[in-house]
C-alpha cells in the first residue's frame, strides 16, 4: 500500500494515546510531561501531514513551528513548576502531592 | 625579646599556683618545664600577653622517656612580631598519658598533636580531631615511636618486616 | 499539611575523593571533599600514604648516616634539607665549619631553591590547565641539576652537605657553568611571566582565590613564601640568620595584591618567582666572595655530642625547616623530630577551601606548594 | 555521477540509491576522517612537543609516523572494562551515539564543489542539530558510568556545549543575514574568485556595504571561532575532562575500543569545527588565489585542488586549536560561563543587530 | 514498496515502538534517553512529509533543548540511590483499556473519513517561505512568540531560582 | 563597562603574548636527548652502580658499616698462615679471604657513603646505569671473584686448620671461631 | 533518488555501524578477565563512597532552562534572516522588535544573576576576626 | 572469549604474524597512569619532560587508569598507599604491564630494614615485569627499563609453550 495521509495519521494516533496513557497512568511529574510532549508531536505530525496532502500551502508547517515553540515554553514552565513542588514537596509524584495538599 | 629567664618570672607572677622548672644546663638551650595538665592555659596566657605575644608555635614533638617511664611534649614557641622564643615541655606518664591540647591557641597545633597521638600515643584533652594521622586509621600494633614498640608481622594480609 | 522535614533540599551534599590517586594532588595526598553543588563545604585531608618511618630511622642510625635520609624527606629540596640538618648539628656540637663550606652550602641551597621553586610553578600552571610553562621549567631545572650532578654524581638526593663539610669540593666547571646558567635563567623567567604570570585566564584562575590572611597564617604557622605572600616579610634567613646569609644583600618579597587581595593564590605563585630572582643574586654575590679552602677539615671523625638537645631551622624552599635533636650521648641521636614546612602548611587547606569551587581546590592547593615526602616523612 | 552508474550497474533506482549514498557516506570517513585521525593525533603530539622544546614520538616508524597505527592497534586489544555498577545498555550504546553524532556533520561539509555528502539546504543548521545527539551521548555516558567525575564531567560538558551554541547560532544567523543562504555548499560558492570575496573580508562584491562589515566579520569570526573551541572542549574551555580536577571527564570509566571512539569523536569534531568556520568565513573550498586547473586547462584538476585547500584550511585551524591547548590555562566552570553568556552572546547579539542594519543599506 | 515506503515504515516503526518505551518503562532515565528516539523519528517524519525546516527546529529543539532539559530535570527531583529509578504507575488496567477504546475509535474514525488529498507536490526548501510568511501574514504572531518567550523566560528562571 | 571592555582586552592580548612564545618555541630546537641512540656524557663524579675491585679488598668491613641501608654483606674468611694473599695496590696486606661480597642494588640508596672509608679505595661508584633486571633476585651483585668451590675450600681450609688448632689447643678454639658475617636475614624467606 | 536527508540519514547510520563494527573486532581480539576489584568503580583508588547518581546543582538546570529559550528564540529568527531583505526596513523592524524581546530577557537574567554560575561563598579564614586589610596594614613592613 | 585470551597449541604464520603486528602495536603505545608516590616520581617527571621525553617511545600520561597499559611505581609503597595501588592496578584493563623504578618499590629500599611502615617490594601485591633500580634511577636508566619491558612484550606469544 502506498504510504499516504492515513498511515502518518495511524503514527500520530498511536503517538496520542501512548502520551495520555502517560499521563493517566504515570505517577512522576516529569513523565507526565514526557506524555505531554508526546501529544504535541502527534499533534505537529497531523498539521504537517495535512499541510502536505491537503491544501494549506505552508500554514501546517507555521503551526507546527508555533506549537514547537510553545511546547519549549511549556516544557520549562512546567519543570520549573515540578522543581518547585520538588523543593517544597520533596516529592514529584502526583498522588503523593494530591496527599499532601491539603 | 625577652629571654627564658624573664619569660619564666612573668609566667611565675601570673600563675602562682602551678610549678615550673628551668632547665639550661644543657649545651645548647633552655626550657621550661610545666605542668602537661594546665599547658593550655600557660599557652593562652604567652600567646595573648602583649608583651609575649608568641603568635606562633613552630613545632610540638613528643619524646618517650623510657628510662623514666614516661613520655613528654617539647613546645617551640616564636613570636613573629617580638622575635622572642621559648622552649617548654612537659611531662606525662608513660601508661596514661595526657596533656592538655593547645590547638585553641595555635590553630596549627592540629595536627602535630594528632602526630604524637599517632606515634607516642598521647592523649591531647579536648583534641578536636584525635585520631592518627600517618599510620592507617586501622592500625592496631600500637605507636611505632615508643621504644619498646613492636612491628606486627602482617597487616591487611601483606607482610611486612622484610 | 506541609511535609517540612524535607524541605529546602537544594542540592544533596556529595563526597568526592581526590586522590590517593590523581593527577593533581602532587603527590599521594588524598583529600575529602564534602560538595555542595560545586561548591566545597569541607576538605578533610588524609595524609600518611608516604609515611617512611624517618624518625625511626634516626634512631637507628649513626649521625652522618642519617643525612641521605633527610634527602629523601623534601625530595625537590634536598640540599635544604642536608643544610638544615647540618646546621643544626652544628649548633649541637658546636663545630665552626671554613667558611668555603658555607658559601658552597649558600649557594647550593639557593640553586636548589630556585630548582624546587622551578617545581612549583611548573606544577601549578600544569595544574591550571597549562601545559607547557611545566616543561620549560622542567627543563630549566635540568641545567640545575646537571650543575649538582658535575658536584656530587647525584641528581635529586645528593648527600651532599655533611655535618662539618661538603662531601666534594666544587667540580672546577662549576663556578663559570653556573654563572652561564645565570645569564641563560633571567630571560627564561621573563619568558615565564609573559605565558603564565600574566596570562589573564590565569590571574582569573588565581587572583582573590585562597585568600590567607596573615594572622591566620602565624597562627597556623605558616612559613617560607606562603607566609611571605600575605605580606609578611618574614624570612629565618634575614630573621635568625644561619650559615653565612647575613652577608648578602637581598631582598625578601612579599605579596602585593596585585591582581587581587594580598595574600591570594596569584601572589603566593608570583612570591616565588621573585624569589628565583632574588637567589640569583645571592648566588652571585656568593660566587664572587667565594673564599678557598678545604672542604672537609671540619668532618668529625666520629660524631658523639653531649647529651642535649637541639632545635636547628633553615629557610627551606617551602618554609622554616627544624629539625629537633635530641641526644643521649651516644653515636645515634635519641629523638629526632622534623618540624616539615609543608606539613604545617597542609592544615590551612580546609579553611582556605571553604566555599570555593572544586577547582579552587586544584588552585588553593598547588599554590601552597606542599611535597608529601616531608608531609609523611 | 554515482547514482547513475549505480544505477546502471543495478537497474533499479532505490537500490542504486541506496548504494551510492552508502558509498558517498563511506567516503569521508574512510578516505578522509581516519587519515586525518592518525595524522591529527599524531600532530597534536608533535605540535604540542615542539612547542616544549622536545621531539614527540620518535622510535615508532621514521619520526613517531607509525604512533597512532599502533595506539590504535593497542587499543583494539585493550580489554573493555564494564564495571559491575554501571548501566550496561546506556553505557554501551553512548559511544555510538557520540560518535554517529559527531559524524553526521561531515554530511554537509562540502569537502569541494563535486563532493559533499548531503546537500540540505539547512546545511549548517543541520549540523547544529546532530550535535544534539553528542549532548545526548555525553549525558547518557556520564550518567550510565555510575562514577561522580564521569557525571560531573558529563554535566559541565553538556551545559558548556549548550551554552556555546547560542553565540554560534547568532553568529552563523548574522551570516545567512548576510548570504542569504544556510547551506554551506552555497556559501562556499559564493566566496569564489579570490581571497577578497571571503566574508572575513566581508563577502563578495565591491561595494561600501563590503567594507562596513569586515569589522563586524572580524568579530564575528573571532566569537564563533572561541565558542566552537568550546563546544569540541578545548583548552582553555576543556573542562569536562580537566584531568586536574576530574580526571578524565565523562570517559573516566571507558576503556578500551569505546574510549578510542571517544577519542575520534573529538578528533572529528575539531575537524569539523574548523571546517564551518573556513567554510563561512574563508572561502571553504575556494582557492584564494585562483585554480591551477584553470590555468592549465586540465578540468578535473579543480576538485583536487578545492579538496586541498579545504583541507589546509581546516587543517590549519585544527593547528591553532592544537596551539592554543598548548599555551593556554584553562578556565574555571563559572568563568567559562562568563565568558559565553556575559560576553560571547552579548557581542554576537549587538554584533547581529549591527549587521542587520549594515545590510539595508 | 519504494524507498519513501521503507523509510516511513522505519520512521514510524522507531518513533511509536520508543514512544511505547517511553511511556512503560519503568526507569525514568529510561523514559527520557528513548524520548530521544522517539523525537529523532517523529523528525524522520516531517523529512518525509517535506517539512525540512520543521525537522531542523524538532531537532534542534526537541533533543538539543528539551530533552537536555527533561534530564537535567529528572536527575534534579530524583533520589537516586544504586537502586534502579523507578516510578510508580497508577490505575494501569482501567487506563489501558480505556485508551485502547480511545485508540480504536480515533483509527476506526479516520481510517473510514476520506480525507480530501490533493496531488502531492514535491517537497523543496521550505524556510524562505516561510520566513516570508512570519513577516507578513504572521508578522503579529512571531511579536507574540517573542512576549511568550520572554515571560516564559522570566517566569522559569525566577520560578527555579526560588530559593525554597 | 570599562572593565568590562578592558578584560576583553587584556584576555587577547595576553593569549596573544602567550601564543608568541610558544610560537617562537615551535622553531627553537629542542633540547631532547634521543637517549638509546645518543647517550649523555656523564660526569666524572657519577654516582650510579657501585663496582668492587677485589682484588684489592682486604674484607674490613668498612663500607658495609657505613651503609645506612646494609645492603652489603660481607663474608671472610681468614688465610692460614701458610697463605699469601699478596698486597693490595696501596700497599696493604691482605689477610682475609673474602668469600662473600653481595651488594644488593634492590636496597641501596646510591649515597656513596660506603666510598668513603674504604682504606684501600677498592670500592667505588662507576657510571653503569644500565641494568634493569625482570627478576629481582638479579639485582643483588655478588662481586666475589673466587668460584663457589673455592669459597667452599676457603672456608674448609679454614675449618680444618681450626679443627686441626683446637686439637691443639683446646682453649683458644673458643675464641677462634671462623669469623663468618653471614647476615641470617639473607636467608629468611621472602613472603 | 535518495532525497538529500536520506544520505545524512545514511551518514548517521554508517557511523552507527562503524563503531559496532569495530567494537565487536575488538571483541574478536582482546581479552576478557574481569575480577571483582577490576569491576569497581574508578574513585582515585579508594571505595566509592556513596552514589554518584545523585541531585545535583540547580545552576545546570537554569542554563539547560536559558538555553532552551534563547535556542528556541534564535531557531525563530531562521527564516525571517532568510527572507527579511525583501521586505526592505518593515521586514527588518519585525525582527528587530524580537531581538530586543531576546534582549530583554537577556538583560533581564544578567540583573537577576540567573547567567551566574555558582561562585565561590567565600569568607577568609579568620581567627581573630580583624578585616583583613588591617591587619596586613600593621605587619606589611615588620 | 577474545583471541588474547586463547591458547594456541601450535603456532602457524598467520598467527606468528598477528601476534607481532599485536606485540608491536603493545610495546609501542604504552600509555601510563600518570601517578606518582615520591622522590622517584620526580625524575618520572623529569623522563616525560623535555630533556628525556617519554613521548618519544609513545609514553603518555594517561589520568585514568581505565586507559592505561603500563603503571610505574615510582616510590615508596607504604602500606597504607599498597591496596590503593592494588586496586589501581585491578582496574587497568588487560594487557597490562608494570615497571618497578627505584630501590623502593624493587624491595623497600633504604626503608627495609626500619620501615615498620613501608612494603618491602612492590611484587608482594602485584605482579612486576621490570625492576629498575637507582635512587632514583636517572631518566636513562628508566627508559632503559622501558626499552627492557618492550623487549618482554616483543617476545610474548599466543603460543603456548611445552614445557
Ligand atoms: S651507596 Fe650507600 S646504600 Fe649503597 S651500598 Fe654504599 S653506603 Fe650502602
Ligand atoms: S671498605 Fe673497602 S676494603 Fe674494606 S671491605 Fe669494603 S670494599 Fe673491602
Ligand atoms: S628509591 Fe630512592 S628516590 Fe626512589 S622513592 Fe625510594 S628513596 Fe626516593
Amino acid at each position: 500500500m502506498e504510504v499516504g495521509l492515513n498511515h502518518f495519521l495511524v503514527v500520530s494516533t498511536l503517538l496520542f494515546s501512548m502520551g495520555i496513557y502517560a499521563i493517566v497512568t504515570r505517577k512522576n511529574a516529569i513523565l507526565v510531561l514526557m506524555g505531554i510532549e508526546l501529544i504535541l508531536n502527534s499533534a505537529n505530525i497531523n498539521f504537517i501531514a495535512f499541510s502536505r496532502y491537503g491544501n494549506f500551502g505552508l500554514q501546517g508547517h507555521l503551526i507546527a513551528l508555533f506549537v514547537i515553540v510553545l511546547a519549549a515554553a511549556e516544557a520549562a514552565i512546567a519543570l520549573a513548576i515540578v522543581l518547585n513542588i520538588y523543593k517544597t514537596l520533596s516529592t514529584v509524584n502526583i498522588d503523593e502531592i494530591d496527599n499532601l495538599k491539603d | 625579646m625577652k629571654n627564658t629567664e624573664e619569660i619564666l618570672q612573668a609566667l611565675k607572677e601570673n600563675f602562682p599556683d602551678f610549678s615550673f622548672e628551668l632547665k639550661s644546663d644543657l649545651p645548647v638551650e633552655g626550657f621550661i618545664i610545666c605542668n602537661p595538665l594546665v599547658i593550655d592555659k600557660i599557652s593562652h596566657f604567652l600567646h595573648d600577653n602583649p608583651e609575649l605575644n608568641f603568635d606562633s608555635l613552630i613545632n610540638l614533638s613528643g619524646v618517650d622517656e623510657i628510662k623514666a617511664n614516661q613520655l613528654s611534649v617539647y613546645y617551640h614557641l616564636e613570636s613573629t612580631e617580638l622575635k622572642h622564643k621559648l622552649v617548654l615541655k612537659v611531662v606525662t606518664d608513660r601508661n596514661s598519658p595526657e596533656v592538655a591540647s593547645v590547638t585553641d591557641i595555635w590553630k596549627g597545633a592540629n595536627w602535630h598533636e594528632r602526630e604524637a597521638y599517632d606515634m607516642f600515643g598521647i592523649k591531647f584533652l579536648n583534641h578536636p580531631d584525635l585520631r592518627r594521622i600517618l599510620m592507617p586509621y586501622d592500625w592496631e600494633a600500637g605507636h611505632p615511636l615508643r621504644k619498646d614498640y613492636e612491628n606486627p608481622e602482617f597487616y591487611q594480609g601483606m607482610k611486612v618486616p622484610f | 499539611m506541609i511535609n517540612t522535614k524535607s524541605s529546602a533540599i537544594r542540592t544533596e551534599e556529595m563526597v568526592l575523593n581526590m586522590g590517593p590517586q590523581h593527577p593533581s594532588t602532587h603527590g599521594v595526598l588524598r583529600l575529602e571533599l564534602a560538595l555542595e553543588g560545586e561548591i566545597i563545604t569541607k576538605v578533610t585531608p588524609h595524609i600518611g600514604y608516604l609515611h617512611r618511618c624517618f624518625e625511626k630511622h634516626c634512631e637507628a642510625m649513626t649521625y652522618p648516616q642519617i643525612v641521605p635520609y633527610t634527602d629523601r624527606m623534601d625530595y625537590l629540596a634536598s640540599m635544604g634539607n642536608e643544610l638544615g640538618y647540618a646546621v643544626a648539628m652544628e649548633k649541637l656540637l658546636g663545630i665552626e665549619v671554613p667558611q668555603r663550606v658555607e658559601y658552597i652550602r649558600v649557594i647550593m641551597a639557593e640553586l636548589q631553591r630556585i630548582a624546587s621553586h622551578l617545581v612549583a610553578l611548573g606544577t601549578y600552571g600544569a595544574d591550571i590547565g597549562a601545559f607547557t610553562p611545566f616543561l620549560y621549567c622542567f627543563r630549566d631545572r635540568e641545567k640545575i641539576l646537571h650543575l649538582f650532578e658535575i658536584t656530587c654524581g647525584a641528581r635529586l638526593l645528593y648527600n651532599y652537605i655533611w655535618v662539618g663539610g661538603l662531601s666534594h669540593d666544587l667540580h672546577p666547571d662549576f663556578v663559570r657553568k653556573t654563572r652561564d646558567f645565570i645569564k641563560e635563567f633571567k630571560p627564561t623567567i621573563k619568558e615565564l611571566n609573559d605565558i603564565l604570570s600574566y596570562n589573564k585566564i590565569f590571574i582569573d584562575r588565581t587572583a582573590n582565590v585562597g585568600i590567607l590572611p596573615v594572622k591566620t597564617a602565624i597562627n597556623f604557622g605558616v612559613s617560607g613564601p606562603n607566609l611571605r605572600a600575605s605580606g609578611i616579610k618574614w624570612d629565618i634567613r634575614k630573621d635568625d640568620p644561619y650559615s653565612v646569609y647575613s652577608k648578602f644583600d637581598f631582598d625578601i618579597p612579599v605579596g602585593k595584591g596585585t591582581h587581587g587581595t594580598v595574600g591570594d593564590s596569584w601572589d603566593r605563585y608570583f612570591v616565588r618567582i621573585l624569589e628565583m630572582e632574588e637567589s640569583l643574586k645571592i648566588i652571585e654575590q656568593a660566587l664572587d666572595q667565594l673564599p678557598d679552602g678545604d672542604v672537609q677539615s671540619a668532618i668529625p671523625k666520629r660524631i658523639k655530642p653531649n647529651a642535649g638537645h637541639v632545635y636547628g631551622r633553615v629557610e627551606n624552599p617551602r618554609g622554616e625547616l627544624g629539625y629537633f635533636i635530641i641526644s643521649d650521648g651516644s653515636t645515634t641521636p635519641y629523638r629526632v623530630k622534623v618540624r616539615a614546612p609543608s606539613f604545617v602548611t597542609l592544615q590551612i587547606l580546609g579553611e582556605l577551601c571553604k566555599g570555593y569551587m572544586i577547582a579552587d581546590v586544584i588552585t588553593i592547593l598547588g599554590s601552597i606548594d606542599i611535597v608529601l615526602g616531608e608531609i609523611d616523612r | 555521477m554515482m547514482y547513475d552508474f549505480f544505477v546502471d550497474l543495478f537497474g533499479n533506482t532505490v537500490i542504486a540509491g541506496i548504494a551510492s549514498g552508502i558509498l558517498m557516506s563511506l567516503l569521508p570517513l574512510f578516505l578522509f576522517i581516519l587519515p586525518y585521525a592518525l595524522f591529527a593525533v599524531l600532530a597534536e603530539r608533535k605540535v604540542s612537543a615542539h612547542m616544549q622544546d622536545r621531539l614527540g614520538p620518535m622510535r615508532i616508524g621514521w619520526h613517531g609516523w607509525n604512533q597512532t597505527i599502533a595506539d590504535i592497534i593497542k587499543l583494539i586489544q585493550k580489554e573493555d572494562i564494564v564495571a559491575s555498577d554501571t548501566d550496561k545498555p546506556l553505557f554501551n550504546f553512548a559511544p555510538v551515539l557520540v560518535f554517529a553524532g559527531s559524524y553526521a556533520a561531515f554530511a554537509a561539509i562540502p569537502f569541494s564543489s563535486y563532493y559533499i555528502g548531503s546537500e540540505v539546504d539547512l546545511g549548517i543548521f543541520y549540523i547544529i542539530a546532530v550535535t544534539g545527539l553528542v549532548v545526548a551521548g555525553i549525558l547518557m555516558a556520564g550518567w550510565a558510568s555510575n562514577n561522580k567525575y564521569s557525571l560531573l564531567g558529563s554535566m559541565r560538558s553538556v551545559a558548556q556545549i549548550v551554552s556555546y551554541e547560542i553565540p554560534t547560532m547568532l553568529v552563523v544567523l548574522s551570516l545567512v543575514m548576510v548570504s542569504e543562504t544556510m547551506s554551506l555548499h552555497t556559501l562556499s560558492e559564493m566566496q569564489t574568485g579570490y581571497f577578497w570575496n571571503w566574508y572575513i573580508f566581508g563577502g563578495p562584491g565591491f561595494s561600501l556595504t563590503k567594507f562596513l562589515l569586515i569589522p563586524s566579520m572580524l568579530i564575528g569570526f573571532i566569537i564563533i571561532y572561541i565558542s566552537t573551541l568550546a563546544e569540541v572542549n578545548r583548552v582553555p574551555f576543556d573542562i569536562p575532562e580537566a584531568e586536574s580536577e576530574l580526571v578524565a571527564g565523562y570517559h573516566t570509566e571507558y576503556s578500551g575500543m569505546k574510549f578510542a571512539m571517544f577519542f575520534l569523536a573529538e578528533y572529528a569534531n575539531m575537524y569539523a569545527v574548523s571546517a564551518i568556520v573556513a567554510a563561512l568565513f574563508f572561502g571553504g573550498y575556494q582557492s584564494p588565489v585562483g585554480y591551477l586547473g584553470n590555468l592549465l586547462g586540465v578540468e578535473w584538476l579543480i576538485p583536487i585542488e578545492q579538496f586541498l585547500w579545504f583541507a589546509a584550511k581546516g587543517l590549519f585551524f585544527v593547528f591553532v586549536q592544537m596551539w592554543l591547548r598548548w599555551t593556554l590555562p584553562r578556565l574555571r566552570v563559572d568563568q567559562l560561563m562568563a565568558v559565553s553568556w556575559k560576553y560571547l552572546i552579548p557581542i554576537a547579539f549587538v554584533n547581529l543587530i549591527v549587521i542587520g542594519f549594515i545590510t539595508l543599506i | 514498496m519504494n524507498l519513501y515506503d521503507l523509510m516511513f515504515y522505519l520512521f514510524a516503526a522507531l518513533t511509536v515502538i520508543s514512544g511505547f518505551f517511553v511511556v512503560t518503562n519503568r526507569n525514568i532515565i529510561y523514559s527520557g534517553f528513548f524520548l530521544l528516539f522517539t523525537f529523532f523519528g517523529v523528525a524522520g517524519i516531517y523529512v518525509l512529509l517535506g517539512a525540512d525546516f520543521v525537522a531542523i527546529v524538532q531537532l534542534i529543539v526537541y533533543v538539543g533543548g528539551i530533552l537536555i532539559l527533561l534530564l537535567f530535570g529528572v536527575m534534579l527531583t530524583n533520589k537516586i540511590t544504586n537502586v534502579e529509578i523507578k516510578t510508580g504507575t497508577i490505575n494501569i488496567y482501567p487506563a489501558t483499556i480505556a485508551i485502547g477504546l480511545l485508540t480504536g475509535s480515533l483509527l476506526a474514525a479516520l481510517i473510514n473519513s476520506s480525507w480530501l488529498t490533493v496531488s502531492t507536490a514535491a517537497p523543496e526548501p521550505t524556510t524562505k517561505a516561510l520566513g516570508t510568511m512570519l513577516i507578513q501574514e504572521y508578522a503579529l504572531i512571531f511579536e507574540l512568540l517573542g512576549i511568550i518567550l520572554l515571560i516564559a523566560l522570566i517566569g522559569a528562571a525566577s520560578m527555579a531560582r526560588r530559593e525554597k | 563597562m570599562k572593565e568590562y571592555f578592558s578584560n576583553i582586552y587584556t584576555a587577547l592580548v595576553t593569549i596573544f603574548i602567550g601564543m608568541k612564545v610558544t610560537l617562537k618555541h615551535l622553531f627553537v630546537p629542542s633540547v631532547t636527548i634521543q637517549y638509546p641512540d645518543v647517550k649523555p656524557e656523564l660526569p666524572e663524579r657519577e654516582r650510579n652502580r657501585l663496582y668492587v675491585n677485589m682484588d684489592d679488598c682486604i674484607g674490613c668491613d668498612q663500607c658495609a658499616r657505613a651503609c645506612p641501608v646494609s645492603c652489603i654483606q660481607i663474608e671472610t674468611t681468614k688465610a692460614l698462615p701458610a697463605e699469601d694473599l699478596g698486597k693490595t695496590s696501596n700497599g696493604k696486606k691482605k689477610a682475609l679471604w673474602v668469600t662473600g661480597f653481595t651488594i644488593d642494588f634492590s636496597k641501596c640508596c646510591y649515597c656513596q657513603l660506603c666510598v668513603f672509608p674504604c682504606p684501600t679505595d677498592c670500592i667505588y661508584m662507576t657510571d653503569v646505569y644500565e641494568f634493569s633486571e625482570y627478576q629481582r633476585d638479579d639485582l643483588i651483585f655478588d662481586f666475589v671473584t673466587l668460584t663457589p668451590e673455592e669459597r667452599q675450600q676457603k672456608r674448609d681450609n679454614l675449618a680444618k686448620f681450626n679443627a686441626e688448632k683446637e686439637a691443639e689447643k683446646l682453649k683458644a678454639a673458643a675464641e677462634s671461631k671462623p669469623k663468618i658475617e653471614t647476615e641470617q636475614k639473607k636467608d629468611q624467606p621472602k613472603e | 533518488m535518495l532525497t538529500e536527508f536520506g544520505k545524512a540519514f545514511i551518514f548517521i547510520l554508517i557511523a552507527m555501524i562503524f563503531v559496532i563494527g569495530l567494537v565487536f573486532l575488538s571483541k574478536l581480539i582482546r581479552p576478557h578477565r574481569p575480577t571483582k576489584e577490576k569491576l569497581l568503580t574508578y574513585e582515585c583508588g579508594e571505595n566509592p563512597e556513596g552514589s554518584p547518581w545523585i541531585k545535583f546543582n540547580i545552576r545546570f538546570y537554569v542554563v539547560a532552562l536559558i538555553f532552551l529559550i534563547f535556542d528556541v528564540e534564535v531557531v525563530l529568527l531562521i527564516p525571517w534572516a532568510l527572507g527579511y531583505k525583501a521586505f526592505g526596513i518593515t521586514g527588518f523592524l519585525v525582527g528587530l522588535v524580537f531581538l530586543v524581546l531576546l534582549g530583554l530577557g537577556m538583560a533581564y537574567e544578567w540583573r537577576k544573576g540567573d547567567l551566574e554560575w555558582e561562585k565561590p561563598k567565600v569568607q577568609p579564614p579568620m581567627i581573630n576576626k580583624q578585616p583583613v586589610a588591617e591587619v596586613e596594614e600593621e605587619l606589611l613592613e615588620v | 572469549m577474545g583471541l588474547l585470551d586463547k591458547e594456541f597449541t601450535d603456532g602457524n604464520i598467520v598467527i606468528a604474524k598477528a601476534e607481532d603486528l599485536m606485540n608491536w602495536a603493545r610495546l609501542s603505545s604504552l600509555w601510563q597512569v600518570s601517578f606518582g608516590l615520591a622522590c622517584c616520581a620526580i625524575e618520572m617527571m623529569a623522563t616525560s619532560a623535555s630533556h628525556y621525553d617519554f613521548d618519544r617511545f609513545g609514553v603518555i600520561p594517561r589520568p585514568s587508569p581505565r586507559h592505561a597499559d603500563i603503571i610505574i611505581i615510582s616510590g615508596t609503597v607504604t602500606l597504607k598507599m599498597a591496596t590503593r595501588i592494588k586496586r589501581l592496578y585491578e582496574q587497568m584493563p588487560e594487557p597490562k604491564y608494570i615497571i618497578s623504578m627505584g630501590s623502593c618499590s624493587n624491595s623497600g629500599g633504604p626503608y627495609w630494614e626500619h620501615g615498620y611502615h613501608v612494603l618491602k617490594g612492590i611484587d608482594r601485591v602485584i605482579p612486576v615485569d621490570v625492576y629498575v633500580p637507582g635512587c632514583p634511577p636517572r631518566p636513562e636508566a628508566l627508559l632503559e627499563g622501558l626499552i627492557k619491558l618492550q623487549e618482554k612484550i616483543r617476545k610474548t606469544s599466543l603460543v603456548k609453550k611445552s614445557t
